[in-house]
């Protein structure tokens, strides 16, 4: 089995607005082991965005833990973070925003080393070139401002940063969605090479569920800040037991317009419960928010299982 | 709107009014007058109290009415505008920064010669120039103070229209069918002066300094003249009584706009 | 910024104005020779027929002020004076404002409980009123402690500065706020970025083309306050005495030491009535000056969005 | 007859000195009952061509060329006047991001009757019950309480719902849907898609689907118009865009959607697709012929009917093409 890279317990995050506390995440726990990708699924307000965020220690979680290969880093100050930021990185959602506008491409490739003082200027120049080349764009992008690229020659651009420090885990924040479906693809695929090459430990955000199984090796769904079910991503897939996720599976357009003529019939979706609800193994580490009346549905289905 | 913010902000705002008031003292040493009963004014001694209350109310009247003559003016000079070709408007946006550009001093004193010139052409005396006694003019006042906000309003509202034109909601009424004027009218007009609500802050503490040098230049006995005093409670006084009714005001319309348009960020630009 | 901006022909024509201002103002001596006070003017006979002011029409080209003097020069002369000051006040007040929104907005909740007082307050009190009450004492002080020149000045200009500086920091440190929440911020911060190097680096150069609008609107301001100053009889520099007049009829006249602008409207505020354009000539040179400040700062808000500005689309 | 017959349409866009095609020489038509989808990635032009219908150009952009025929009469020559008695009642147009569809400052129920009202349909004392029953059609279970809303208080799909009962109010014959679930979550989506489809089936309403995501196109269109670069590079009916795509363009961006029931480790992208297709051999989209990045075409190409009523566009001459495909 391998070792967790990160963990995460009863990590609870909220937000101010005006007097008002809103709860972006609360109570999630889970753990990313080496090399695996881990997809959170959510929807808008699902508060995944924070949860990542939070993980990068951009923001400071209210409740919980998050331990970095063994060590906490709840609770440290931003001096002591730093030597962890050089092994957490993140990619952004919007190429056009998440890339200083004012800046050569070389530059905002060569930020992380010299934010983290590392190698000489002349080195630099040479892995940001190296990186360059990795994520398939020309030698000659160096030079160039950011306004020349296109998004899917930006988000190249990002990840190649986020890359030049050879990072052990990467939080992609949403990706792709703001790309074109061709381009999507072409990212995705470049994404998958990379992690294959540097063995990257991912923690892959999205509210795509195609896009997340396709990159994922295990999947967690995400509602209201509380986290509803996880598990492999066969076992979430295939059979999904919180009628949220169901309902979710059900939404996505099917590609086949021989099958429309089957109507689904929609699925009832339980209210948001006011806790964090306690998550149940199933089986084979697929967890389940229960209730005690889910609970005995669980079993049921389970026990139906059994029986085929 | 809550009053527990107001009177939280009214107290922050107090504080710093009494730091201000004594800053001179911390300056240059403490030599400032308090003097709870009186004021001198150009060499002259007047009673603080009631009087201060009449001169509150009448500076705030000429305030208010330049204000509202503003408006007016500046939302009809707009509307006017809106109807004119482009070329026309960038004709117009030429003419307000020009205007713009007249010190408030400048206009308030070319006023006052206009009506001095008109009067010894013809004899008719629009209204007293300046007041040396206690009688009170308001006509004149008025419409001097109103001059520039008109031209600053005007200035806001053109920007504000030509940027709400465009705005993806009104392609959608037009989607519907729904004429140009009943459009520019019902929606874009509309919202304008919503968010016209935002500058008010801004265009309230422009006014109080133009209003300053009115009541100077005029001879105004007002309550901004009253500040000039030396006396520091007086000083401190006039500015809460500026205070205390604007800030509820400016609390309202924060409220209001922010029930209203709750995915709009409220803030004075 | 970049030097597209100076594309802008509007831009361009204010800054013509305001340089030959200065340009004249600077080579005044070696274009100019100052002439002679005209205290009175005398007609063929040789017999008396004023005394100064005079109009623009008995003396060309602007008239004289009440001593005689050509007020085309005394302006020009002023220029440097009035221009630098305001321009310099408003650098100041920007550069400090700036400087000091950064700890605000880094320290906000600590710092926020000390200063918005005094932030909120300055809102309901006219910046020519809070100029005056804190310069006034000033020049009493002249007088009786015998101050020199430069000290007097010194003090003006740090108390103008000053009195700038809380509105500009709130402005400021809206927009830093709106700047940090930006994701390329964010994503610099993800980096392990130090809080100054994301500052320096990234905020403070993306506010750039704002701080150089928000410096052209202050100067614009400070020469508004200085003229309300001027009215006030609060030169900078400090003020000279005369006694003017006979016997009967004496009383005290304030001048500038410097011959700024504001000097002069306040010097001759007396004549409102009788010779009006010894006020409304500097007057008129302060709209001159504000209106290619104007022109400046829409060149400039052209250059920064160039679809939503002057009816065009 | 077609309802609506677009004929050769040249959109062109004034930008500085340049003049750019948006849309170039696109022709389609749509049936009276049947949903046309119109697909591609941004700057396809699919969204200037409903606009170009819809006479709501910018105003930098022009119909350089063509016609529209909407029940026999060309939209492009009305008077101004006449367009606006048939914009909203006759066509109607949902748009993308409701967000900022909404004027911010008018109550709900207000806003959705302002087309019944301008056109005096409903008279103005029945127009708050019409607005009450728009509502409820569009799925609200609480119209009382919306009609007094402001959109600020509404969630996104919320305002979608109340931009349909808008664009719905005057009984359309024709409605333009502009990737009207884009910016909404997947199961919003698919009740804000459901609610259309059911609302077109009941009261036979043609419509105008645009959109980039094939989900959306499989499970509601009739016939489908796949565009790139301004052109359209295919058309059928659905199902045989779906059976047998030709144009290696299509077949890219249906392959490069990862697959939940196919999962595949790596993704066929569109420029793998070109190569790959068996029918072009090299000609129908050849990466030498187009440029993904700048959105156009190298070389002259022609639309081609391979079998009845499925159109492919082919570069070089189109005899050997159809020659190839018919041989197969």
């Amino acid at each position: 089995m391998a070792k967790p890279l990160i963990e995460v317990r009863n990590l609870s995050a909220y937000y101010y607005n005006g007097k008002k506390v809103e709860k972006a995440v609360e109570g999630v726990s889970f753990q990313v082991d080496q090399g695996e990708t881990v997809g959170i699924v959510g929807e808008s307000g699902s508060g995944k965005t924070t949860l990542g965020r939070t993980l990068m220690r951009l923001l400071k979680p209210d409740y919980g833990e998050i331990k970095y290969s063994g060590t906490e880093i709840t609770h440290m100050k931003e001096q002591q973070l730093r030597p962890y930021k050089k092994e957490l990185q993140m990619i952004f959602q919007n190429p056009y925003e998440s890339l200083s506008p004012r800046m050569k491409v070389g530059e905002i490739i060569e930020e992380p080393l010299v934010i983290q003082k590392m190698f000489s200027k002349k080195e630099r120049t040479e892995k940001a070139f190296e990186m360059i080349e990795k994520v398939g764009l020309p030698r000659s992008s160096y030079g160039k401002t950011i306004h020349e690229f296109s998004g899917g020659q930006r988000q190249r651009i990002a990840i190649a940063r986020a890359l030049i420090m050879k990072p052990k885990l990467i939080i992609a924040d949403e990706p792709v969605s703001a790309l074109d479906v061709s381009v999507q693809a072409q990212i995705l695929n470049l994404l998958k090479d990379l992690q294959r090459e540097y063995s990257l430990t991912m923690i892959f955000i999205s509210h795509d569920l195609s896009v997340v199984h396709h990159m994922s090796d295990r999947v967690a769904v995400l509602r209201h800040g509380h986290l509803l079910e996880m598990g492999e991503k066969k076992e979430i897939y295939q059979n999904p037991l919180h009628p949220y996720t169901r309902s979710l599976l059900a939404s996505i357009p099917r590609t086949d317009p021989n099958l429309r003529h089957i109507k689904q019939e929609p699925i009832e979706v339980p209210p948001q419960s006011p806790h964090p609800p306690q998550l149940i193994d199933v089986e084979n580490g697929h967890y389940v928010a229960a209730d005690v009346i889910e609970i005995k549905n669980f079993e049921v289905s389970e026990r139906k299982r059994l029986e085929v | 709107m809550s009053f527990q913010t107001y009177f939280k902000k009214l107290k922050t705002i107090f504080l710093g009014v009494v730091f201000i008031s004594f800053l001179p003292s911390l300056l240059y040493g403490f030599d400032q007058t308090i003097n709870l009963r009186s004021y001198t004014l150009n060499g002259k001694t007047y009673d603080l109290f009631p009087s201060i209350f009449d001169k509150y109310l009448y500076s705030m009247t000429i305030l208010l009415g330049a204000l509202l003559v503003g408006l007016f003016v500046a939302i009809v000079l707009t509307f006017l505008t809106s109807l004119l070709p482009n070329l026309l408007k960038r004709f117009v946006y030429g003419l307000i920064t020009l205007f713009e550009s007249l010190p408030d001093l400048l206009i308030v004193i070319s006023l006052q010669l206009i009506i001095v010139y008109i009067f010894q052409k013809t004899g008719w005396l629009i209204s007293n120039v300046t007041v040396v006694y206690d009688d009170k003019v308001y006509l004149l006042p008025i419409l001097a103070l109103s001059a520039l906000p008109t031209i600053q309003l005007f200035k806001i509202t053109f920007l504000l229209l030509n940027e709400e034109r465009v705005k993806p909601y009104v392609t959608v009424v037009k989607a519907m069918g729904i004429g140009d004027y009943y459009i520019l009218i019902r929606h874009v007009f509309r919202n304008v002066l919503f968010n016209l609500f935002l500058y008010f802050k801004t265009i309230f503490v422009f006014m109080l300094s133009n209003l300053f040098i009115l009541e100077y230049v005029f001879n105004i006995h007002g309550l901004m003249m009253i500040m000039l005093s030396p006396n520091t409670f007086v000083f401190l006084i006039s500015t809460m009584l500026i205070t205390i009714p604007f800030l509820f005001l400016f609390e309202v319309v924060q409220s209001f706009l922010h029930k209203s348009t709750s995915s709009k960020e409220v803030e004075a630009a | 910024m970049n030097w597209k901006l100076f594309k802008q022909p509007q831009l361009l024509i204010g800054m013509l104005i305001i340089l030959t201002l200065l340009f004249l103002s600077f080579g005044f001596q070696s274009f100019f020779t100052m002439p002679e006070e005209v205290k009175y003017l005398y007609d063929e006979d040789g017999s008396m027929i004023g005394v100064a002011p005079f109009t623009p029409t008995e003396v060309p080209p602007f008239g004289t002020d009440k001593f005689g003097r050509s007020l085309f020069h005394l302006i020009l002369k002023g220029a440097k004076y009035t221009i630098l000051i305001a321009f310099g006040i408003a650098i100041l007040r920007v550069a400090a404002a700036g400087i000091l929104a950064v700890f605000y907005h880094h320290y906000y909740n600590k710092l926020r409980t000390v200063l918005e007082d005094i932030i909120e307050s300055t809102l309901f009190i006219p910046s020519s009123i809070l100029a005056f009450i804190l310069l006034a004492p000033l020049t009493v002080h002249q007088v009786q402690q015998d101050r020199g020149f430069t000290e007097i000045l010194t003090i003006q200009c740090i108390l103008l500065v000053l009195i700038g500086i809380p509105q500009l920091l709130s402005t400021f440190t809206k927009d830093m706020a709106k700047i940090a929440e930006k994701e390329y911020i964010i994503s610099i911060q993800s980096l392990g970025a130090k809080p100054f190097y994301v500052y320096w680096k990234h905020i403070l150069p993306e506010m750039a083309s704002r701080f150089v609008l928000v410096t052209a609107q202050q100067i614009i301001q400070v020469l508004i306050l200085l003229a309300h100053l001027g009215v006030l009889l609060i030169f900078l520099g400090g003020r000279s005495t005369f006694t003017v007049g006979d016997i009967f009829n004496e009383h005290e006249v304030f001048t500038t030491k410097t011959g700024e602008w504001a000097g002069l409207i306040g010097h001759n505020f007396q004549e409102i009535m009788l010779k009006p354009h010894t006020l409304l000539i500097p007057l008129a040179f302060f709209s001159l000056t504000i209106f290619s400040l104007n022109l400046v700062i829409n060149g400039i808000q052209n250059h920064i969005q160039p679809t939503s500005r002057g009816g065009r689309k | 007859m077609e309802l609506l017959d677009v004929r050769n349409l040249r959109v062109t866009f004034q930008s500085g000195k340049e003049e750019m095609e948006a849309v170039q020489d696109i022709s389609f038509t749509v049936k009276k009952g049947e949903t046309v989808a119109l697909i591609g990635e941004s700057g396809s032009g699919k969204s200037v061509t409903s606009l170009a219908i819809m006479g709501l150009l910018p105003e930098n952009g022009r119909v350089k060329d063509g016609s529209i025929l909407f029940k026999g009469g060309d939209l492009l020559q009305r008077s101004k006047k006449e367009m606006q008695q048939i914009r909203g009642k006759e066509i109607s147009m949902i748009f993308q991001d409701a967000m900022v569809s909404l004027n911010p400052s008018m109550k709900i129920g207000k806003q959705i009757t302002e087309g019944l009202k301008y056109h005096k349909i409903t008279e103005r004392r029945n127009l708050k019950q019409e607005a009450l029953r728009l509502l409820s059609v569009v799925g609200f279970t609480n119209p009382s309480t919306v009609y007094h809303q402001y959109p600020g208080q509404l969630s996104g799909g919320m305002k979608q719902r109340a931009l349909i009962a808008m664009a719905i109010s005057c009984e359309p014959e024709l409605l333009i849907a502009d990737e009207p679930t884009t910016a909404l979550d997947v199961t919003i989506q698919k009740q804000i898609l459901e609610l259309m489809n059911e609302y077109k089936i009941k009261t036979e309403t043609s419509m105008l689907l645009i959109t980039h995501d094939f989900g959306v196109v499989s499970e509601y269109a009739d016939r489908v118009l796949v565009m790139f670069g301004g052109k359209i590079v295919e058309a059928a009916d659905v199902f045989t865009i779906f059976n047998r795509p030709i144009h290696s363009y299509t077949r890219g961006l249906m392959n490069s959607i990862p697959r939940i029931e196919s999962p595949q480790d790596y993704l066929t992208t569109i420029r793998d697709s070109a190569v790959e297709n068996p029918f072009y051999k090299g000609r129908a989209f050849a990466p030498e012929t187009y440029s993904l990045e700048l959105k156009t075409y190298y070389s002259e190409s022609e639309l081609v009917e391979v079998e009845p009523g499925h159109y492919v566009r082919f570069f070089t001459e189109k005899e050997g093409v159809t020659q190839t495909w018919q041989n197969l």
